[in-house]
């Protein structure tokens, strides 16, 4: 395993607030981010995200708990004695400073020569395609051009570690989509590991190599895209991951490699999952839109290999690519379904309050205990 | 960007600034070498012989003067300048009485100083003077004795009596259908939101005493309590409280004022010199005075150079030229002809019957003056 | 700790400094008001006297009371005027605002005496206006209009007050976000009513600043009054001066300066939910 | 349309306030040409021989330098711990911050006669002098609170974590107040230095209680007004006074127009 960039173990983050009741912002995280690792940070507003990666800074001190960066503890090292650079939300560009001097205020900072400077200086502003910006006051330039101006000025200083505390959010979605893929892409030319705190669970997913999902203060999941996405832990992670469907159940059987769940009156199998150890409780079972099926009653068949219920159609939603249907089950629960359009499945084949049969494969169904 | 262009604009201002500071320190008098006076007043006492001149003078640190504005001019001591051309004595200036005691009494170091004679006891009692030995001013023999016996505390001469002036009403010829002729008449009610009254207590307290017929030195609680009913009832009358000579002037000129109380002599003379239709009367209960005078601090470093300031001071020549720069009575008899005649005769110098009759102030007690005051304070804040 | 530390670097130097310039002479006054006298050994023995004398005397209470109207009337002349001022600069005057708004302070930069002296001279009996009016045959007779009355002493405080005034107005109407009132005339509001619904409750902070900065000192004024106020239009401030410059009687000024800071203590935290101290600056 | 009918109101009304605000000092100039010792109506007759005078009066040129040199030092020493104060206020809550506040507004409000009593008592405490240095002082402690409340306006006004960006690129917390903190606050310290400046040049009743023997201009001018033939002279000298001030404004306003002007043009 290579070595690691960042670790928190059981950090905690206490805000008194003024009304004399505190605010927990961060519980007990621990994580483990190796080098050269494109690792985000995702979760709700409020959800301590944004105060972990301030404790990772340095702007915030846990109240409990260590924080390490390259194997060195930094309880109580200041920010500006940490090898990590930031690249801010609103970009915090200096405004009475040019561009150039903006990129160069860490190496001023640092005493580095003038030529030197300006060397690094341009180079930075080249890898973030502004060479002609130098001279302009931050007010002066678009929005994009901030943010890579912003991020010049963080990776000028060689930071072992980039923060980024959603560099993206006031961009439009077609600039977003772009530099999205121009900093996944610069992250891994630069073989640096960078930090990334976001809210957009689709931007998470399509840069990280690792995503934390967070929720009030708690670390839920740990894992690489397709993980958080196809295998999510909690209900919470499921929810927050795209579009996703709940149905209530009753662990019946704990079978070697099965597991019996009872769900809208009717018995199903799925395979035993490690992550589901009790036997008889009550659990959710979840299952993504896009992994469900429809067919009419008379021309479903496979009944022993798909578990299936029968339903009507109550809503038809004609979405380019997809039709998102909505089917009502016989007892009252509903299911989300989206059929891709293709030859086996024309937008508008079942139409509102056509009996159905909705299905899914049994490794598709993940078993939640909240 | 608003805030930049407003910075620029505040910064260009503040280099503007920086310049004309510059021009204008370049542009004034060299400055001024010596540092602040030293407050240690340890070695003092031993060093000064008695017939040490300039030398010592300038070892004894800088001449200083707590004086009024206005008398700092050159020409009023030119004797003093011919003996010590190297002492250039430096002013601290007051523009009230109080203000001036205020300063003396907190430690401030001054030579000399110049109070009028309501202060006069004040000084002495504090001990921040110290007696004058009048056998060594030449020019003391012109000093009218009656004005002498004023500066005469405790047996002790503290005080040089220098100027004097008269306090009496003032009324635009022109305006007034009844011209006053008492003291009394100030409650004419044909003068009726037009009259102007000096802002001072005591002032007040002596006139109202006149119109009444007390005498102002010696009231009794009773006629104190109707001196005060008196000024309440001159409320409707009064247009201001006036505070110094050029307000009299001022209010005179423009014609807002139509009778001033207590008007200063150098008021009339300015009037006069303008051409405003004014008269200065003689109210019959008497005029009342003013007497100002110089004495020496009780910690002076500097009594020789003090004692050549006052001889010059009232040399003939130099008081006649104060007196006719400021229109202000001077207490050296002898200079009385190098007075302007015009001056003498508005003074009425030459007339000694009313400078006989006239009320001088007199140094005031702690019991008077907060009296006078406190009474005045309730009247002006009265509705 | 580190905040520590450089809360004490920052603080302590001005804190001290204000102590001992402020606090200690603050003390120095209150214990003279208890000082039978001003001067000299023997009066300085501690009395209730004067304390005795300040309130059985009603009088100078209800100078205090007429000063605060005084002041209440000049605050909301001054801030009235004001108000469309401030407006005009902020959004009608586009590029040229700060321009026009320095140059309404310019005439802070001269002497105050010598401004008065000047109204003095506009509102005598020989000034401008009386001249203008006899010419008019509005009046028969030349007199001394506007001054030497109480209405001059507010005529003239909201002459000083009116640049200071629009000051915190403007700064106030200036961080008003434009959008604001095109999402009201979105909704269908006329100009007219998204003034009174958008644009004057946004500026209330800065109308209040406003308030409080021409209200504060005028209560403590003592010039103007002194020199175009006359016999009517005397103020507190006058009696505060009168003691320590004429009268000698510190003791009994030092009482009525701190009743005066009591009142003017007691109105902050009255209307403390309201001001934001930093709107007093007017930045 | 519309826009053009507002405009004309709003700026007749501006035109209205501005000539009220100025007629007194229009007043004074023309006073400072009439050849009358006294101030009233009707005029006498043209003449320069105030302004002549005023080339002559050596005590006034030392009074306004003595002015410029306490409203320089006053000012900067101000300007210095007011905006430390601010920065402590404005960045950092701490036990006392409400308290400091409230009593460093007092001098908002406190009357200068009794602030100069006070000080005078005290200043014969400690041995200080009645001097320059001592008004100078004084100031100090009225200007202090301005400055506080206009620098603590403006960094509440910007964002904090320009200051974090700052730290985050290796600046140590006291770099950070002088690369970005105080160049960013920079228009509201030049603004409180002028404000400062401002109020201790036509500061009276401190001065007179303090200074010694020198002059400060508001109490030169004051110890003048005393004598009405001297009137005029002071009279011109606050002509020149506004002359210059107007000067000021214009020169930095045509400062200003280059500087908006050129900046575009380098940018591109």
């Amino acid at each position: 395993m290579s070595e690691l960039a960042v670790e928190l173990s059981n950090v905690f983050k206490t805000f008194s607030a003024s009304n004399a009741r505190d605010v927990n912002a961060v519980r007990n995280v621990n994580l483990a981010i190796r080098a050269g690792e494109f690792f985000t940070l995702l979760g709700p507003s409020g959800c301590g995200k944004t105060t972990t990666l301030r404790l990772i800074a340095g702007f915030e001190q846990p109240t409990r708990g260590e924080v390490r960066i390259q194997g060195k503890p930094m309880n109580g090292v200041p920010p500006y004695r940490r090898p990590v650079n930031t690249v801010f939300q609103n970009y915090a560009l200096f405004p009475h400073l040019s561009v150039q001097e903006n990129v160069g205020f860490g190496l001023a900072i640092k005493r580095v020569s003038k030529e030197e400077k300006k060397k690094r200086v341009q180079a930075a502003l080249d890898l973030v395609e502004l060479p002609q910006a130098a001279d302009r006051k931050p007010s002066q330039l678009s929005g994009g051009q901030q943010q890579r101006v912003a991020l010049a000025r963080a990776l000028v200083n060689q930071p072992a570690v980039l923060l980024l505390d959603e560099p993206l959010g006031a961009l439009d979605l077609k600039l977003r989509k772009n530099m999205q893929l121009e900093l996944k892409h610069m992250q891994e030319l630069l073989k640096l590991t960078f930090i990334y705190v976001t809210h957009d669970q689709e931007e998470a997913l399509t840069m990280s190599d690792r995503i934390a999902v967070m929720s009030a203060g708690n670390v839920l999941q740990i894992g690489a895209p397709i993980e958080i996405y196809e295998k999510p832990a909690t209900r919470f992670v499921a929810d927050f991951i795209g579009e996703t469907n709940f149905l209530n159940g009753r662990v019946v059987e704990m079978g070697t490699a099965m597991t019996g769940v009872e769900v809208t009156g009717k018995r199903i199998n799925l395979p035993r999952q490690n992550e589901f150890p009790t036997n008889s409780v009550n659990v959710t079972l979840t299952v993504r839109p896009e992994k469900v099926g429809i067919s009419r009653p008379e021309s479903f068949a496979d009944e022993a290999k798909r578990i299936s219920f029968s339903g009507v159609i109550r809503e038809a939603v004609y979405i380019g690519t997809d039709t998102r249907y909505l089917v009502g089950l016989s007892n009252a629960e509903t299911l989300v379904a989206r059929l891709q359009s293709s030859p086996g499945h024309r937008p508008g084949e079942y139409a509102i309050d056509d009996p159905v049969i909705v299905w899914f494969e049994p490794g598709d169904i993940r078993l939640l205990t909240e | 960007m608003r805030d930049f262009r407003r910075k620029r604009s505040v910064l260009s201002a503040l280099c503007l600034l920086v310049i004309t500071s510059f021009v204008l320190i370049a542009c004034s008098a060299p400055p001024p070498a010596a540092a602040p006076p030293p407050t240690t007043a340890s070695a003092g006492a031993a060093t000064a012989p008695a017939e040490s001149t300039t030398a010592s003078a300038q070892a004894n640190g800088p001449f200083v003067l707590l004086d009024w504005a206005g008398f700092e001019l050159p020409e009023y001591y030119p004797t003093f300048t011919e003996k010590h051309p190297d002492v250039a004595p430096e002013y601290a200036f007051f523009a009230e009485d109080p203000e001036g005691f205020a300063k003396a009494a907190s430690g401030f170091q001054f030579d000399l100083v110049h109070p009028c004679i309501s202060y006069w006891e004040l000084y002495v009692s504090e001990g921040l003077i110290q007696p004058i030995d009048t056998s060594r001013l030449k020019n003391w023999s012109g000093v009218s004795e009656k004005l002498a016996a004023y500066g005469m505390i405790d047996g002790k001469q503290y005080f040089v009596p220098y100027d004097w002036g008269f306090e009496s009403i003032i009324y635009r010829t022109d305006k007034v259908k009844t011209p006053p002729t008492s003291w009394a008449d100030l409650w004419n009610p044909e003068y009726k939101g037009h009259l102007s009254m000096y802002d001072s207590g005591e002032a007040a307290h002596i006139i109202t005493a006149l119109a009444l017929g007390f005498d102002p030195w010696n009231t009794t609680p009773e006629q104190d309590e109707q001196i005060k009913q008196k000024l309440l009832e001159l409320k409707p009358n009064l247009l201001n409280y006036w505070s110094d000579s050029t307000e009299v002037s001022q209010l005179l000129a423009s014609g807002d004022a139509w009778v001033i109380a207590s008007a200063w002599n150098d008021a009339y003379v300015t009037a006069k010199n303008e051409g405003v239709p004014a008269e200065y009367i003689t109210p019959k209960e008497g005029r009342v005075g003013f007497l100002c005078g110089y004495a020496i601090s009780s910690k002076t470093k500097n009594l020789d150079l003090a004692y050549d300031y006052l001889d010059a001071l009232l040399e003939p020549e130099a008081i006649a030229a104060m007196g006719n720069t400021n229109g202000y009575g001077i207490s050296n008899i002898k200079a009385i002809p190098l007075v302007d005649p015009e001056l003498v005769a508005a003074m009425d110098m030459d007339k000694p019957e009313i400078l006989e009759s006239t009320q001088f102030y007199r140094p005031l007690d702690d019991a008077q003056r907060e009296q006078f005051t406190s009474m005045w304070s309730e009247i002006k804040a009265a509705p | 700790m580190e905040n520590r530390s450089r809360i004490t670097i920052l603080m302590l130097p001005p804190a001290l400094w204000l102590v001992l310039l402020f606090i200690v002479p603050l003390g120095i006054m209150a214990v003279f008001s208890f000082r039978e006298g001003s001067f000299g050994a023997e009066r300085e023995q501690f009395t209730l006297e004067n304390y005795q004398h300040f309130f059985a005397n009603r009088s100078y209470l209800n100078l205090l009371g007429t000063s605060a109207w005084i002041a209440f009337q000049t605050a909301l002349i001054a801030v009235v005027l004001s108000y469309p001022l401030a407006y005009f600069l902020s959004f009608r005057a586009g590029e040229a605002r700060v321009t026009l708004l320095t140059i309404l302070i310019v005439p802070a930069w001269t002497s105050f005496l010598l401004r008065i002296l000047s109204w003095k001279l506009i509102l005598g009996s020989g000034g401008v206006l009386n001249t203008f009016l006899l010419s008019l045959g509005v009046i028969q007779e030349a007199s001394p209009l506007l001054i030497y009355s109480r209405a001059a002493v507010v005529v003239t405080l909201v002459y000083v007050w009116i640049p200071f005034a629009t000051l915190p107005i403007f700064s106030a109407l200036e961080r008003i976000d434009r959008r604001l009132l095109e999402a009201a005339a979105d909704l269908g509001c006329p100009p007219w009513e998204a003034f009174l619904r958008v644009t004057l409750p946004l500026s209330l902070p800065g109308v209040i600043a406003a308030f409080f900065f021409v209200f504060i000192p005028t209560l403590g004024e003592w010039v103007t009054p002194a020199l175009v106020g006359g016999a009517q239009g005397i103020m507190y401030g006058n009696l505060i001066q009168d003691q320590f410059v004429r009268a000698l009687n510190w003791p009994l000024g030092a009482i009525m300066s701190l009743v005066l800071m009591a009142l003017v203590l007691v109105i902050l935290i009255i209307f403390n939910r309201f001001i934001r101290i930093s709107d007093l600056a007017g930045a | 349309m519309r826009a053009q009918r507002y405009l004309s109101f709003g700026f007749a009304y501006y035109l209205l306030l501005a000539l009220f605000l100025y007629l007194p000092i229009l007043v004074l100039v023309i006073f400072s040409f009439n050849d009358s010792t006294l101030l009233v109506y009707p005029l006498k007759g043209f003449t320069l021989r105030w302004y002549s005078a005023l080339l002559n009066a050596h005590e006034l040129l030392d009074a306004v330098r003595n002015s410029v040199i306490v409203g320089f030092a006053s000012s900067f020493v101000s300007v210095v711990f007011g905006a430390m104060a601010a920065l402590a206020i404005a960045r950092f809550n701490f036990p006392g911050r409400g308290f400091f506040l409230a009593i460093s507004s007092l001098p908002l409000v406190i009357p200068y006669v009794v602030l100069s009593v006070a000080l005078v008592l005290l200043f014969a405490q400690i041995g200080v002098p009645l001097s320059l240095f001592a008004v100078g002082v004084a100031h100090t402690v009225i200007n202090i609170p301005y400055v506080m409340l206009i620098v603590a306006a403006r960094l509440a006004g910007f964002e904090q974590n320009l200051e974090e960006a700052a730290m985050d690129l290796g600046a140590t917390y006291w770099g950070t107040l002088m690369r970005v903190t105080l160049p960013i606050a920079a228009p509201a310290l030049a603004a409180a230095f002028l404000s400062s400046f401002t109020t201790s040049f036509d500061e009276f009743a401190l001065a007179f209680f303090l200074t010694g023997t020198e002059n400060t201009l508001p109490v030169y001018l004051y110890s003048q007004l005393r004598f009405p033939n001297r009137l005029p002279l002071v009279v011109a000298l606050a002509a020149i006074i506004m002359l210059v001030s107007v000067l000021l404004i214009i020169f930095s306003e045509w400062l200003r127009r280059i500087g908006t002007q050129t900046t575009p043009r380098g940018a591109e």
